[in-house]
Order: structure tokens, then C-alpha cells, then sequence
């Protein structure tokens, strides 16, 4: 079973060359830490900059200087700023190569439902639909089972959709699948995790195919 | 060269009264017109409906006014962090309409820009689009969205001249030039206000034409939300 | 009869304190020359300029620096520069406040047609189309009839139309006209020139009540 | 950082073929991707598709490409001042399609922000609104105008980085903002190519994820259509 940083750092292998990405909160963010440094990769925050650094050191974080997680943050050499409705015409344009977000519940056609859970606080969408409804390429960054240990991988969302038919890729604490017309297909195992753990964990259909390899990190 | 000008916040939220939809600039705490709100606050007017990214914290930026329970209806993207808001919005007493950033960014810029509608593939198939018209344009479905009517818009600039002609700095920017022009009247306040002719005509983010009245804010306090750094 | 300089000199009355104004080519650019210099007016040039300044003096003129006619032009302190589609945004959004400029025929129920001459060369309709489907006030400057000794007021155009019910005043070398919903209201004469002559002169349906006073320049 | 830059115009053009579309920024003469027409004549490309405002002079811009006939539609606001093109298109050997110049700002635009379509009051009751749809909004009537589709966007900026940010200069930003990355590849010639972070980043008027191809540009002829000056 993978950790937090463990989701992150495997992520981060889809993160091409040349690709302008979105990280959304929480484990997204972390990917960052973990893209290699031989390739050119931009990261996009929607509030409006493109081209954002790490955080900032202590005393050097600027009140006008923020990423989508309200975090204090830092721009990199060639960056830019802008405002928001250029930042979500770059979403909505599919200039965005990919977006990687967090999420209560995939279905196995790829709706996703991450933003409300009814009955209980709801806090906004705020920008998930925008890139669900837009991205060429969506990977979900999350545990396979909540914390009730009920599956995270369902036939059918259950609770209210961000997006519609829009997931690609799923990366958990458990493994790497792919969205595809039968159903989740397993591309690879997180260590230590079996084939057999997998589909107990997995209330939508999985497809296993051949032998399915352990991640590399 | 038009003069946009008002002497203080006091004279630039003349007109301002119960029940009036206002837009209001910011991300979270960042870049909000600070100014305006406690303006707001102290002639306590009642009824709004505040267009909005956010809805500040408890007691902070639109918190203010939930504290004093001066608006009617939330329009908004993103109201976690908020427990008076929570509360007013359990309770019933607060109306909210969650609409996506994107969608909420693209409709107040429609309105800036005479745009009575746009389509955006936001929502498509989720409760946000319910009753609302949906189209398919070369295989993707979209929703249409209809622009944003509001009596004021409030902004929060970083340099601005006595036409109007505005700077913003940073992330600072987010909604600020996309709800200039996209109420009746549209109220800037400025960190620093120049006079003209001392900001390049090239690097203006949103022309005077925009903007109704623009005066030099004072005390910001500029919170962060979310400190974060990283070992040096 | 008022020549072009005239006409120009008329449309510069109905230029009011704290108006953004558009001028089309040709009569209009030369309104700005008789604007009253104790009022605040900013003139935007479709193309890209709000703050318009006089042509430049020679050798000062610079080849990024244009107006919508193509001709070099100078920016005044408190100029802005923007892309076309914040330009036409502006014209859209109705935050221009006046547009003026000719036509080649107007009807009595404000359609104009200014672009094109069937059977003749094309040159486009630039941006005539966008500022008079949007513009709250529009003021025509033309002669009264084309050089065929036609009238160029009628009850409905000919020619093929830049816009619908649109214009709102009409200011020619022999008479200021308002468009109502009976018609062209005769609102002054030129100097020298007769109700009579006017009437003769507009082929649409003349309203005049009472005396029709004379302009004042 | 992702870097755009090309060696030069030769590389910048790589893959632009016979019967594509292509887009041009400029107004008039100014701000045209001069190098980039010249290298489109020297490649002698046949049969384009051209979206610009105008279609140039006799023997300067678009020109120099109808000359040729490398044209065979042209989609244009305003195509006057121009004796070769007027005979190509009474000829018929040319098509030409003509759009409201803030039509075609708004559907190169509408490209760029994905959106499929927009809305706009220009042209309804003309012969421009002829089998497209129309609808009202709020007692207003508009005619829907579809996003533009291109291979092709040939820009020119002022100064750019090699990230791809770009800054215009004056009018001559005209169309050029709008149509990066409204077509699949947008290639910009600048007169200033920098590193990244000379440019301040508040001050980028397109980011550079609108830009596939940078180059720094020569030779700019920069010619004055309409030179007007008035007495000192």
C-alpha cells in the first residue's frame, strides 16, 4: 500500500515532457515534488499564474502571491500572472495538458464525484468542474477505499458529480487503472498489493488482463 | 481623459442600498477591496446578493458582512472555511448558489464584455446544470450560462490613474478586471492612485472605460490565509 | 449648406462631459477638432486605443501607433492600449457611450446601410457592423443626398444594411434629424437652408412641428 | 519552463501545407508577422485558407501572398486598398468571406478560450446573419457565431521570452493576443526574444501556453499605410 507521497511520486511518472499541468489540493499538490528535473514542466494554479515555484522561504511570502489552495507560493523564471477568466479559458481551451485532482467516488464510465457529500457541509466546487468538464487527460489522485473501507471504484457514483465520462487514469494507495469501455482495467499493482486485494477493493468491474506488474517508483 | 476620481470610500459607495446585487474581487483573502467591505459593513445595508469567489473567513473579508447577516444570497464557488457562513447556510437564513470558478469568472466577463451568454462544458451532467439549456457543439455537450446582472462591482487593484486605467499585482489579480465594467457601477480602490500619463499605456490590465469611480485605499491589512513555506 | 468641417462642428455639440466616443472614417475624425476643450471626452479607436490623441508631428509618428482609418496618431496621458476583442467588448458591452459615423443611406426607422454597393467593389464593413448592432447613441454624418442629387434619407434603404434600427440622429450638410417611430423629426435647419428644401431633400417621412430653428454653431 | 524558441523562420514554418488554414495577426499593416508571410511566399503553400482583418497592399502583407494566388478564401473585416485582390475576387478565383471586425475578434477568441460558439449583436437583420442562427436575449436580438478552426496562427510580438510570454507594442497588439493558440499551432516572431524572467511576470499579456513556435524576427520594414502628421 502506497502513502500519500507514494500516489504522488508515482503520478508524477505521467508527467510528460513539455506539459502544462493543473495539481489540484491535497495529494495533487504533492506530485510536484516528485516530476524529474530533466524534463520541462509548467505548473498552472487556476487562481491565475502559470509557471508556479515552491513555496516561499519564511519572511519572504507575499500576501499577493498565492496558489488555488490559498497556500503562499512562489513564481519561476518566466512565469505570468493572470486573470481568472484567461486562466479557465486555458483550462476550457485544452492548452492544460493535464489535471490531476482528488476524489470521493470514480465510476467506471469516469464520472467523478468529489465535491459534496449531501446532508453534510458543502464547501464548493470551485474550479473541479471547469477541469473535469475540459481536460484532454485526468488523473485521479486517491485511496482506493474511504474511510469506512467501502470502495472508492464504483459501477455508478453515489454521490452528486463534479464531471461526467472524464476520468482517464486512477492512481491509489492500491494500484494504477485506466478507464476504458468495459471497465476499470488494472495496469499495475502498488508493492506488496495483490491482484485479489485489488478486486475486493474494487466494487465497479475490474479487468485483469495478463500479468499485471508492480509500480515503480 | 475622463475623471474617475472620488475624494474617499465614503463618496465612492454612494447609491449603495438594501437589496442590491453586489460583485465583489478577491480569491479567498487575496486581492479583496478591502475598503469597500468595511464600508459595506458600517452602513450595514441589508438584502445583498454578493457575486463572490469566496466568502471570506469569520472575520475577514465578506465574513464581516455575514457576521452582520447583510446578505440575502451567497453566489459563490468555494465557502469552506467559513463557520458563520456554515451555520447562516444550514440554518436556511442565507441563500447559496454554488456555481463553478470557471463558469463564475466566464459570466461576469461576459457581462463586462456584452456577452448576453456563454457555453461552457462546466457542469455538463452535474445538479449545476439542472434547468439549464445544454447544446452540443462538435460532440461535446456545453451549458449555457447567462451573463451576470449586478447594481455594483467592488475591485481591488494594485496602481490605477485618475482615468481609471488599472494595474493588478500578482495572483492579486484573479476576478478583479473580470467584474470591472459588469455592474452599473463599478468601484475600484487602488494601493497606490497616479496621475495619468505615469502608467505605460501598454501595461494597463483593464482601460479606464470600466471603471465609474477609483479612489486610494488605506490600512490594508492583506491576510494570508494559508502561511506556507518551505526550509531556506 | 454646411461643408464637411460644418457637419463635424454640429456632431461636436452632441459630444457630452465624461463620453468615451468612437469615430468612424472619413466626416467623424473630424469632430474631434471641434470638441469644447472644458469638457472630459476620450476617443477609442476600434482597433485598439482608448485616449486617442491628434496626429503626430513629423517625424514622430510611429508605425505601432494607429487609428481604425490606418492613419499614425498619438496617444494622450491616460491612453490604454488592448487587443481587439477587449476593443469590441467595450463597443459591445455598450460602454462606449457615442458612435458617429457615415452612412451611405439611413431609413426612417434607423436601419442604415454603409458598406456596400452591389455590383460595385466591396471593400468590408470593418468594424461598422459590431459598433452599430451595439452602441447606445449613434449619430449618422452624411449629405442629405449623394452626388446623383438622391436622398439618402429614406423610408428604407436600398442598399444592403450595416445595421437595424439603430441610428438615433442624423446630422447633414442641410439638416439635424431624429429618428422616431413616424418618421425623421426635423429638429434644426442648416444655415440659409429652407424647411422646404429639406422636405424636397428627404425622400423618408419628414415630421416638422412648429418654427425649425436654424443651427447654432 | 517549457521552451518554445525555434532556430529561425524556416523551422518556425515546419508543416504548414497546401489547402490549410491559417491565421494572421495584424491590423492594416500593422503588427503583421512579416517574416512569417515572407516565408510562406518563399514555400509557395497553395490553396490557404487566410483568417486576418485585412488582406494587405499591393506589394506589402497578405499581398505578397495574393500576388502569388496562394489564397483561395480569404476571411476578412475590410479588404480595401487593395487593386490585385479586387480583381481575384470579381475574378472569382478568390472567395472571400467577410465578418464584422469584432466578430471575427470574438470568434478567434472564442477559439482560443474553448469556447464552441458566442453570441453577438453585430450584423443581425444584414446579410451577415444570412442562415446562421439568431436568438434574443433580454429583448436584444444576436446572431451565434461558431469559434474559428485553424492550423496555422502566424503572430507578431514586440518582445517575447523563451517560454513563449509575450508583450505587444501600441495598436499593433490588435489581433495578434487573440489568435495565440487559436489554432492547433501558433507561431510568433518577435523583434526582442529575451530570457525567461526578463519579462515581469504582471506584465505578460499572453502566457506562453498560447505559443508553440518563438523566433526572434529580422528586418521588420514596419510600413506606415497611412502616414498623417499635423503642423508642430
Amino acid at each position: 500500500m502506497l502513502d500519500k507521497n507514494g500516489i504522488a511520486q508515482r503520478i508524477a511518472k505521467e508527467v510528460k515532457d513539455g506539459y502544462y499541468v493543473n495539481l489540484g489540493i491535497g495529494i495533487p499538490t504533492l506530485v510536484a515534488n516528485y516530476v524529474r528535473d530533466d524534463i520541462q514542466v509548467e505548473f498552472q494554479s487556476e487562481n491565475g499564474i502559470l509557471g508556479m515555484g515552491p513555496f516561499p522561504i519564511k519572511g519572504e511570502e507575499d500576501p499577493d502571491l498565492i496558489n488555488a489552495g490559498k497556500q503562499t507560493i512562489t513564481a519561476l523564471p518566466g512565469a505570468s500572472f493572470f486573470d481568472s477568466a484567461m486562466s479557465f479559458g486555458m483550462i476550457r481551451g485544452q492548452h492544460v495538458d493535464l489535471t490531476i485532482l482528488g476524489a470521493m467516488e470514480v465510476a467506471q464510465n469516469g464520472d467523478i464525484a468529489s465535491w459534496k457529500i449531501p446532508g453534510k457541509l458543502v464547501k464548493g466546487m470551485g474550479g473541479a468542474m471547469d477541469l473535469v468538464g475540459s481536460a484532454k487527460n485526468i488523473i485521479v489522485a486517491m485511496t482506493h477505499m474511504n474511510k469506512y473501507g467501502d470502495s472508492k471504484l464504483l459501477k455508478r457514483c453515489n454521490l452528486p458529480l463534479t464531471g461526467v465520462q472524464c476520468v482517464k487514469t486512477i492512481v491509489t494507495d492500491m494500484a494504477v487503472l485506466k478507464v476504458t469501455e468495459e471497465g476499470f482495467k488494472l495496469m499495475e499493482r502498488a508493492p506488496g498489493v495483490s491482484v485479489e486485494e485489488i478486486k475486493k477493493a474494487t466494487e465497479g468491474t475490474l479487468i485483469v488482463e495478463g500479468d499485471i506488474p508492480e509500480m515503480k517508483l | 481623459m475622463i475623471k474617475k476620481t472620488v475624494a474617499n470610500v465614503e463618496e465612492a459607495l454612494e447609491g449603495v442600498e438594501d437589496n442590491m446585487t453586489l460583485m465583489l474581487g478577491g480569491f479567498g483573502l487575496c486581492g479583496i477591496p478591502e475598503n469597500s467591505i468595511a464600508e459595506l459593513v458600517k452602513r450595514n445595508v441589508q438584502n445583498l446578493t454578493c457575486i463572490s469567489n469566496n466568502a471570506g473567513v469569520d472575520d475577514f473579508g465578506l465574513g464581516l458582512l455575514l457576521k452582520q447577516k447583510q446578505i440575502k444570497k451567497m453566489i459563490a464557488s468555494y465557502v469552506g472555511e467559513n463557520a458563520e457562513f456554515e451555520r447562516q447556510m444550514l440554518s436556511g437564513e442565507m441563500e447559496v448558489e454554488l456555481t463553478p470558478q470557471g463558469t463564475l469568472a466566464a459570466k461576469c466577463q461576459a457581462a463586462q464584455q456584452g456577452y448576453p451568454a456563454i457555453y461552457t462544458p462546466a457542469g455538463y451532467g452535474t445538479e449545476v446544470a439542472l434547468n439549464k439549456e445544454t447544446r452540443m457543439f462538435d460532440g461535446k455537450m456545453y451549458v449555457m450560462e447567462h451573463a451576470y446582472k449586478a447594481d455594483f462591482a467592488f475591485i481591488k487593484a494594485w496602481k490605477g490613474d485618475e482615468a481609471g486605467n488599472l494595474i493588478f499585482n500578482g495572483t492579486a489579480r484573479n476576478f478583479n478586471p473580470i467584474m470591472c465594467g459588469a455592474a452599473k457601477i463599478t468601484v475600484v480602490e487602488v494601493e497606490e492612485l497616479v496621475k495619468p500619463g505615469k502608467l505605460d499605456p501598454n501595461q494597463i490590465h483593464i482601460p479606464g472605460i470600466f471603471v465609474q469611480r477609483i479612489f486610494q485605499g488605506k490600512d490594508y491589512e492583506k491576510r494570508i490565509e494559508q502561511l506556507t513555506v518551505r526550509e531556506a
